[in-house]
């Protein structure tokens, strides 16, 4: 048996495959819930109410992928040039203390926001720049060194958090105090959480997709990704683009922890993010390391969490269904999409 | 503190912490470390863990022997080792995406299945764990006898655990088989044997490691399974196959160095020191000194040539 | 004509394992046994999801709504605001605030009365005078009780001295266990279990051991002597019939956790029945009552405890 | 070669295989036969159909139709494992060895059952031993792989062959990579096999190898047998005829008109180099011959600006060298086709127009960081058009392109921007006569342009056919130039080996 592939697929193809990986993913769910004593025929339509049956659930959608797009966008930046950068959890919580640092009385209006954010692109950006300096000098693997940053930065927080950063006024439990109203991201929708910062994700993602196809560095780290060797030798500077490269995958993670700070929550505390750096990973490899893809596949990992999420209730069986079924509709649609460009034939 | 640091490091009970830490560490760090000779990144361990301390336990808990739920715990890490293997070896989908992927699902199906199986329970019932085994005559070495020979059986195991596999490793045609996979799998399947077989084979054998890495934490370390008890311990083992270089003697090394900066960690937190530096710094110090450690031998890691890189037959 | 249960939701951002958590979800679940209310929940909510869960309960027509909000104290009371007619019942370090939101009421585990007891016994108990005690994080929740323990110590061994670690999580029962036996190397013969482990760690090594917030005599019959136990049922039923009453309001329910509204107390000694000194447990006696007719109140302090 | 082979028995028999790729038919009912003892030759332009034949036959790749039979047993497709049970032994194109193994790992892999414990690592020395001494494949058994030069690597895959009793010996281009001594040694070789009884099928696009070292020849194109005849009744014009399906004028190149210094170099020292002095001049080909590794990938990355001189001084035009980069080079007109069209010259998942423009995307086809594609699409047709580059399109993936094509797109690439000085490394290396004869046009076409042209090649008949001045190069030393004609074969062979260095008078010039 081997993979052949297939030169031009056809839109069933393109389309047929992914949605049997949704099917399959529905399956899974009735089993599960089956096996944990609900209703299985019920399960579908609860996941597709919990993701998107109301405004607050659409918007609830559109708020967790918010910070997926970014580090997706991270991800997808980095591994396109080859580098591995795990660490995008670590970055989006450097964004996040500049968010606090900044936003909360050392700077007012009009200039809070964009130099918070400028500076919070730095931090991320600052943070990758080690690892990247590490492998360019002198071959350290930055897999290890971006994944141990993520613990070292997880603890750096807590310090923070209960010292220095440490809301005085917040009874002892570790947060920072709460960013002052001019330095908050305003929501798009009144009383409801979705913020500026989703807007600002998607000029991202399309900033990013014009510096990959339209600018001399796009070209440049696509090349370094491809072949260094040929990049090398074509006189392409490829430390330089291997740094640049860090520096916007940094800084996009970055923007993560910046817009969840400055956008959804108002304060930094230990547990901003559940694994949103992670999930990036999953977000950007799903997109095919697309930027504009990123976008639709940020948005399908957080509508399949909020559906399933909403689901385990409706249903009544245990939550950690709901990452159950995000993994499983992940490793199907990797493999689904992988089914649309190759076939499987014998010989 | 430097003489609170020696104190603590002649102390036979110290050393004796550094093995019990380094145990699922090993196990584990052994697991990665074969399938990266065989040229499949696993980031499957940390879930895999979680599965594996989760079905050793229950295994036990429902009435196995002790042994017995090391064996599941192998076995639910081998099955997700094969759905790890099946995904990234004739598919060839991305290790990264698949490798996380199967920590998410492996992580949910366990806490899933516990809340299933002990859906009334609010404080996690306890199994009788494996016991501490003197050595005789050896255990009564001064110092050394404490240290080494007054561990629990699981404990010895990942340090023969450790043996078997660099003996497999560079004495067997398996080894080399599977090293090949690693370094060049065009030459394996020259050679007419099967690199999808040897990788998928690895990635088995190797997660059923993990998960036996993960059950040391329920039925050595301690006696219930909880939530996020396995708490990064497998990211950490990604970073000791590359330290230790991708060699198995290495990479226990780095576990017991690792093992040895936490136990020490703990125990300066107690000292003086301890009032006055906070105490996140400690924990990171296993972390900062593995960076810096990997800085130290950067230069002469062998990484596996094919490692990250899938191969389809008949393309080059 | 028999009333309808009540419609609860408890929503947690840890698993129900968590000692914490866990009282309250016991409570709930009791009345739900009892019939009183019809109890569903949802645990392991990160932070950032807990709004979003918070609405779907409030939206699916759940009355009160209990849960812990300490991370998300600003965008919860939001929540509440705007659902004007659902009651919440938040874990919180913060006092309820009746005009932004008079559906919102705080409680915590203020079972610092039961710790302090607690510290009395472990305080006679200890011949070394070393006592360790083993720390998740250093919040609030910990610290008071940490405290208070470390008061009823004083009371009967002014001498002691007190090694304190927190291991940075709130579930790795072998780290704690890990540094319950570096704290027993280092001298303790007394520990503080705040975690599992380290009880598991003063039985291996056959030294003593004081519980808290739950019981765990009958897992560790040798080594714990006490705990100090919340009851969390007092809170529970207030607000429930204060719902069912329509009168719930931004109240502090964190004194039901107090030892007078029996929200907690000093577990039986069970096992350690006749085996604490006579004179120690006349003082725990005396204190009890004391705090009883509030003649004597433990101090609250929430800062971070640090070895001696 | 020997007379008995023909008559001989049959071990080989193919018949009838097809095999698509997709539309395109790379085998259209191929049969042939080899016989007990017989050296047969394949050849064919490239993309003919010759490696995907051998790949059937090793069972790499399953043909659609049609069967092949080994000593009268006919063998499962699709499966290397019965090719090799069978005694057939393959020796790939681009080799199949995993560096950071020993040679004898790397010989014994897969030969023992996986499942026994402990290898017999002694007896499979012993065995290596002497097959290294019976078929004259000196090789350390100890050595990593990763160590060894390219004519090493190959002795050990056909070790790896012969460790397993191959009765049957494929080499797919075995000497594309090989010095003139080495592919000498080769032959020796494979005479010392057949004289065993062992059968030989081997790949060339070199015809004098053919000519001297096969019984018979099986030319293909296009996918299909276009001629079969026993070695002694033909002769290379009616080969190359037949492989490109028409007369190929053979073209003596005209002298050049030397010009002024391009490129000096004075006492380099760098890499491999040790005090190298060079003038290349305008108009002027110069021919470096020399046997591989001895210090042209140092003198082509110098001058290429990927190696900086520890000592000595390089001009540019007359102008000393500060800053040099690969960047820099080109930046002075520097061209450079490299020796690895895969590795180094192309990106093989990028397309041919972003592979046309690699080196000039920054200095030519953007305005403010901003690529204009526009015109990088119409510049790759015009390169395509102009360099008959045969591809589906700009848009395609240059992967997707034979040796040939891709070589006559970076040449394209390079020419284009009418460089001053060119560098060009094994430049025909892998291709068929036909684009051979391109390549070698072209290269005089820049001569005569007034381009200075650096010519390394390994080829000793190429450097003599071309070059205005030669120098040879041996361990990092370089030779007095020698004019055109003014040393024959001979001479320059013993140059190549070291002879005639370090007689003070060297560095003239
Ligand atoms: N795996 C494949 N998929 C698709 N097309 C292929 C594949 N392998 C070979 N081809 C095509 O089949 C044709 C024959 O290729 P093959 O490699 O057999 O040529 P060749 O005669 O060995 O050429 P060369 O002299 O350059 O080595 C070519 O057109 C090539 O593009
Ligand atoms: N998997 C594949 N898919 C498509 N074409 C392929 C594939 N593998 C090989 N080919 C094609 O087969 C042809 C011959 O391949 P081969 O390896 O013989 O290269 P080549 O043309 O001889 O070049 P070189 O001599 O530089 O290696 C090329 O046209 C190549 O593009
Ligand atoms: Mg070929
Ligand atoms: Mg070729």
């Amino acid at each position: 048996m081997r993979l052949e592939p297939v030169a031009n697929p056809t839109l069933l193809r393109q389309l047929g495959l992914p949605a049997l990986a949704l099917c399959a993913t529905v399956l899974v769910a009735m089993a599960l819930a089956l096996l944990a004593g609900a209703d299985p025929f019920a399960v579908l339509g609860q996941i597709l109410t919990g993701a998107l049956g109301s405004r607050l659930a659409v918007l609830e959608t559109l708020n967790r992928a918010t910070p997926l797009i970014f580090t997706g966008l991270a991800v997808a930046v980095a591994f396109r040039a080859k580098l591995w950068n795990i660490g995008a959890e670590a970055q989006l919580y450097a964004g996040a203390i500049i968010a606090v640092l900044l936003g909360t009385g050392a700077m007012g209006a009009p200039f809070v926001l964009p130099v918070s954010a400028v500076v919070a692109l730095l931090a991320g950006a600052m943070l990758l720049l080690v690892p990247v300096l590490l492998k360019v000098r002198l071959g350290v693997d930055e897999v290890v060194t971006t994944l141990l940053l993520n613990f070292i930065m997880a603890l750096f927080v807590s310090y923070l958090l209960e010292g220095p950063l440490k809301d005085p006024m917040g009874m002892g439990w570790p947060k920072s105090p709460a960013l002052i109203p001019e330095a908050r991201l305003p929501r798009i929708v009144d009383g409801l959480r979705l913020h500026w910062g989703f807007a600002l994700a998607l000029i991202a993602a399309g900033i990013v997709w014009l510096i990959q196809t339209r600018t001399t560095l796009g070209f440049e780290m696509r090349a370094v990704g491809a072949n260094i060797r040929a990049a090398r030798f074509a006189g392409m500077p490829v430390n330089a683009v291997l740094v640049k490269t860090a520096l916007l995958s940094g800084g996009l993670a970055a923007l993560a922890g910046w817009s969840e700070v400055a956008g959804a929550k108002g304060h930094l505390s230990l547990d901003l993010s559940p694994g949103f750096g992670y999930t990036g990973i999953i977000v950007a490899m799903l997109a095919l390391l697309h930027p504009l893809g990123v976008v639709v596949t940020a948005l399908f990992v957080a509508g399949v969490f909020v559906g399933a999420d909403a689901m385990s209730r409706a249903a009544g069986v245990p939550t950690y269904i709901a990452d159950m079924l995000l993994a499983v509709a992940l490793l199907f649609m990797v493999l689904a999409i992988a089914l649309t460009r190759v076939r499987v034939v014998r010989g | 503190m430097g003489g609170a640091v020696i104190e603590i490091l002649i102390s036979a009970s110290f050393w004796a912490a550094v093995l019990r830490i380094a145990s699922p560490l090993i196990f584990a760090t052994m697991g990665e470390l074969i399938c990266e000779r065989a040229g499949v990144l696993n980031l499957g361990i940390e879930g895999i863990m979680v599965i594996g301390a989760f079905a050793g336990w229950m295994a036990v808990y429902l009435g196995l022997p002790l042994w017995g739920g090391v064996a599941v715990a192998f076995g639910a890490g081998a099955l997700f080792g094969l759905l790890h293997g099946v995904l990234v070896v004739p598919f060839g989908l991305s290790q990264h995406v698949v490798g996380l992927g199967v920590t998410l699902l492996a992580t949910a199906t366990a806490y899933f299945a516990y809340r299933l199986a002990l859906p009334e329970v609010t404080t996690p019932p306890k199994i009788t764990p494996f016991q501490a085994w003197e050595v005789p005559v050896l255990s009564d070495i001064p110092l050394l006898g404490p240290a080494l020979f007054a561990q629990t059986p699981l404990t010895y195991a990942a340090f023969a655990c450790a043996g078997v596999v660099a003996f497999v490793l560079y004495r067997t045609p398996l080894g080399l088989a599977l090293r090949a996979a690693g370094e060049n799998p065009a030459a394996l399947e020259a050679q007419g044997v099967s690199v999808s077989g040897i990788r998928i084979g690895a990635v088995m054998v190797g997660s059923g490691l993990m998960a036996v890495g993960g059950s040391f934490l329920t039925l050595s370390a301690f006696s219930s399974f909880f939530f996020e008890m396995v708490n990064g311990r497998g990211w950490i083992c990604i970073a000791l196959v590359v330290f230790g270089a991708w060699r198995p003697g290495k990479a226990v090394l780095g576990a017991l160095l690792f093992a040895g900066f936490d136990a020490l960690q703990i125990r300066l937190q107690q000292t003086p020191l301890g009032a006055v530096v906070p105490y996140q710094l400690f924990l990171m110090l296993p972390y900062v000194l593995s960076i810096l450690a990997l800085i130290a031998m950067s230069r002469r890691a062998q990484v596996p040539a094919a490692l990250m890189v899938p191969y389809t037959k008949g393309e080059r | 004509l028999a009333q309808e249960p009540l419609k609860v939701a408890g929503i947690y951002t840890v698993p129900v394992e968590q000692q914490w958590a866990g009282r309250i979800h016991q409570a709930a679940e009791a009345a739900k046994a009892a019939g009183v209310v019809d109890y569903s929940y949802t645990e392991n909510v990160a932070n950032t999801d807990y709004p979003r869960v918070m609405r779907e309960y409030a939206e699916s027509g759940v009355k009160l709504i209990v849960g812990e909000i300490f991370g998300v104290e600003a965008e919860a009371r939001e929540v509440a605001a705007e659902y004007p007619e659902v009651a919440f019942l938040m874990g919180s370090s913060f006092m309820p605030d009746a005009a932004a939101n008079p559906n919102l009421a705080v409680f915590d585990n203020y079972i610092q009365d039961a710790s302090y007891l607690s510290g009395i016994i472990a305080g006679a108990m200890t011949t070394s005078g070393n006592i360790g005690l083993v720390g998740g994080f250093p919040i609030p929740e910990v610290n008071r009780l940490m405290h208070a323990f470390m008061a009823g110590v004083r009371e009967t061994r002014p001498d002691a001295t007190f090694q304190v670690t927190f291991i940075g999580s709130w579930f790795d029962p072998p780290k704690a266990k890990e540094t319950a036996f570096a704290m027993i190397e280092a001298g303790a013969d007394m520990l503080y279990a705040e975690r599992f482990g380290v009880a598991d760690a003063a039985m291996e090594r056959g030294v003593l051991a004081i519980g808290n917030v739950i019981d765990t005599q009958a897992d560790y019959p040798e080594t714990v002597v006490a705990s100090a136990l919340w009851h969390f049922e007092p809170t529970f039923d207030a607000a429930v019939a204060a719902v069912t009453a329509g009168t719930f309001t931004a109240e502090n329910y964190g004194v039901y956790s107090y030892m007078q509204a029996g929200g907690c107390s000093l577990a039986p000694l069970g096992t350690f029945e006749g085996k604490v000194p006579a004179a120690a447990m006349e003082l725990v006696a005396a204190r009890q009552a004391a705090i009883m007719d509030g003649s004597f109140t433990v101090a609250i302090d929430d800062s971070e405890p640090t070895s001696s | 070669m020997s007379e008995t082979a023909l008559g001989a028995e049959v071990v080989l028999r193919l018949d009838q295989i097809t095999k698509r790729f997709g539309r395109l038919v790379a085998n259209d009912a191929i049969s042939l036969t080899l016989h007990r003892g017989e050296v047969l030759a394949l050849l064919g332009e490239n993309g003919a159909g010759k490696t995907t034949l051998m790949n059937i036959l090793f069972g790499h790749y399953m043909a659609d139709t049609g069967s092949v039979t080994a000593f009268g047993q006919p063998l499962p497709p699709g499966q290397p494992k019965a090719a090799l049970a069978a005694g057939i032994g393959m020796v790939h194109q681009h080799f199949t060895l995993a560096d950071q193994l020993t040679v004898l790992e790397n010989i014994t892999l897969g030969t023992e059952s996986l499942w026994s414990l402990g290898r017999g690592r002694a007896a499979a020395r012993e065995k290596v031993q002497s097959l290294s001494r019976d078929f004259g494949l000196a090789v350390d058994p100890r050595a990593r792989v990763s160590d060894l030069s390219v004519g090493e690597r190959q002795r050990v895959e056909i070790l790896k062959a012969l460790y397993r009793d191959a009765r049957i010996l494929i080499l797919d281009e075995p000497t594309a990579v090989l010095t003139p001594q080495e592919a000498e040694a080769l032959f020796q070789t494979l005479r010392l096999a057949t004289a065993r009884g062992l059968s030989v099928i081997f790949i060339s696009h070199k015809l004098h190898e053919v000519m001297g070292h096969s019984d018979s020849c099986v030319v293909l194109r296009h996918g299909r047998v276009v001629g079969q005849v026993a070695t002694r009744d033909t002769d290379r014009r009616a080969l190359a005829a037949m492989m490109v399906g028409a007369e190929m004028a053979d073209s003596a190149v005209a002298p050049g008109v030397a010009g002024p210094v391009r490129l000096s170099l004075r006492g380099i020292r760098a890499g491999a180099l040790r005090d190298v002095s060079l003038d290349l001049r305008g108009g002027t080909i110069t021919g470096l011959a020399g046997v591989s590794g001895n210090g042209q990938a140092a003198l082509a990355d110098l001058i290429g600006g990927a190696l900086l001189p520890e000592a000595g001084v390089m001009q540019v035009d007359g102008a000393p060298v500060l800053q040099w980069s690969p960047r820099a080079a080109i930046g002075a007109g520097v061209g450079r086709i490299p020796e690895d069209r895969h590795k180094t010259g192309t990106v093989a998942d990028f397309t041919l127009a972003e592979n046309a423009v690699l080196e000039t995307y920054a200095t030519r086809f953007s305005r403010a960081g901003l690529v204009d594609w526009a015109a990088v699409r119409a510049h790759t047709e015009r390169l395509i058009a102009a360099y008959d580059v045969r591809c589906p399109g700009p848009e395609a993936r240059i992967r997707l392109l034979s040796g040939g094509n891709m070589q006559k797109l970076i040449l394209g690439r390079v020419m284009e921007e009418t460089p001053g000085i060119l560098i060009a490394n094994q430049p025909v290396r892998g291709l068929d006569v036909g684009a051979i004869a391109y390549v070698h046009g072209r290269l005089v076409a820049a001569r005569d342009a007034g381009a200075a042209v650096l010519l390394i090649s390994e080829d000793l008949d190429e450097v003599m056919g071309l070059s205005d001045v030669i120098h040879v190069i041996s361990e990092g030393r370089l030779s007095p130039a020698f004019a055109r004609g003014a040393l024959t074969q001979g001479e320059l062979g013993l140059w190549m080996v070291g002879h005639g260095f370090g007689e003070g008078a060297a560095h003239a010039a």
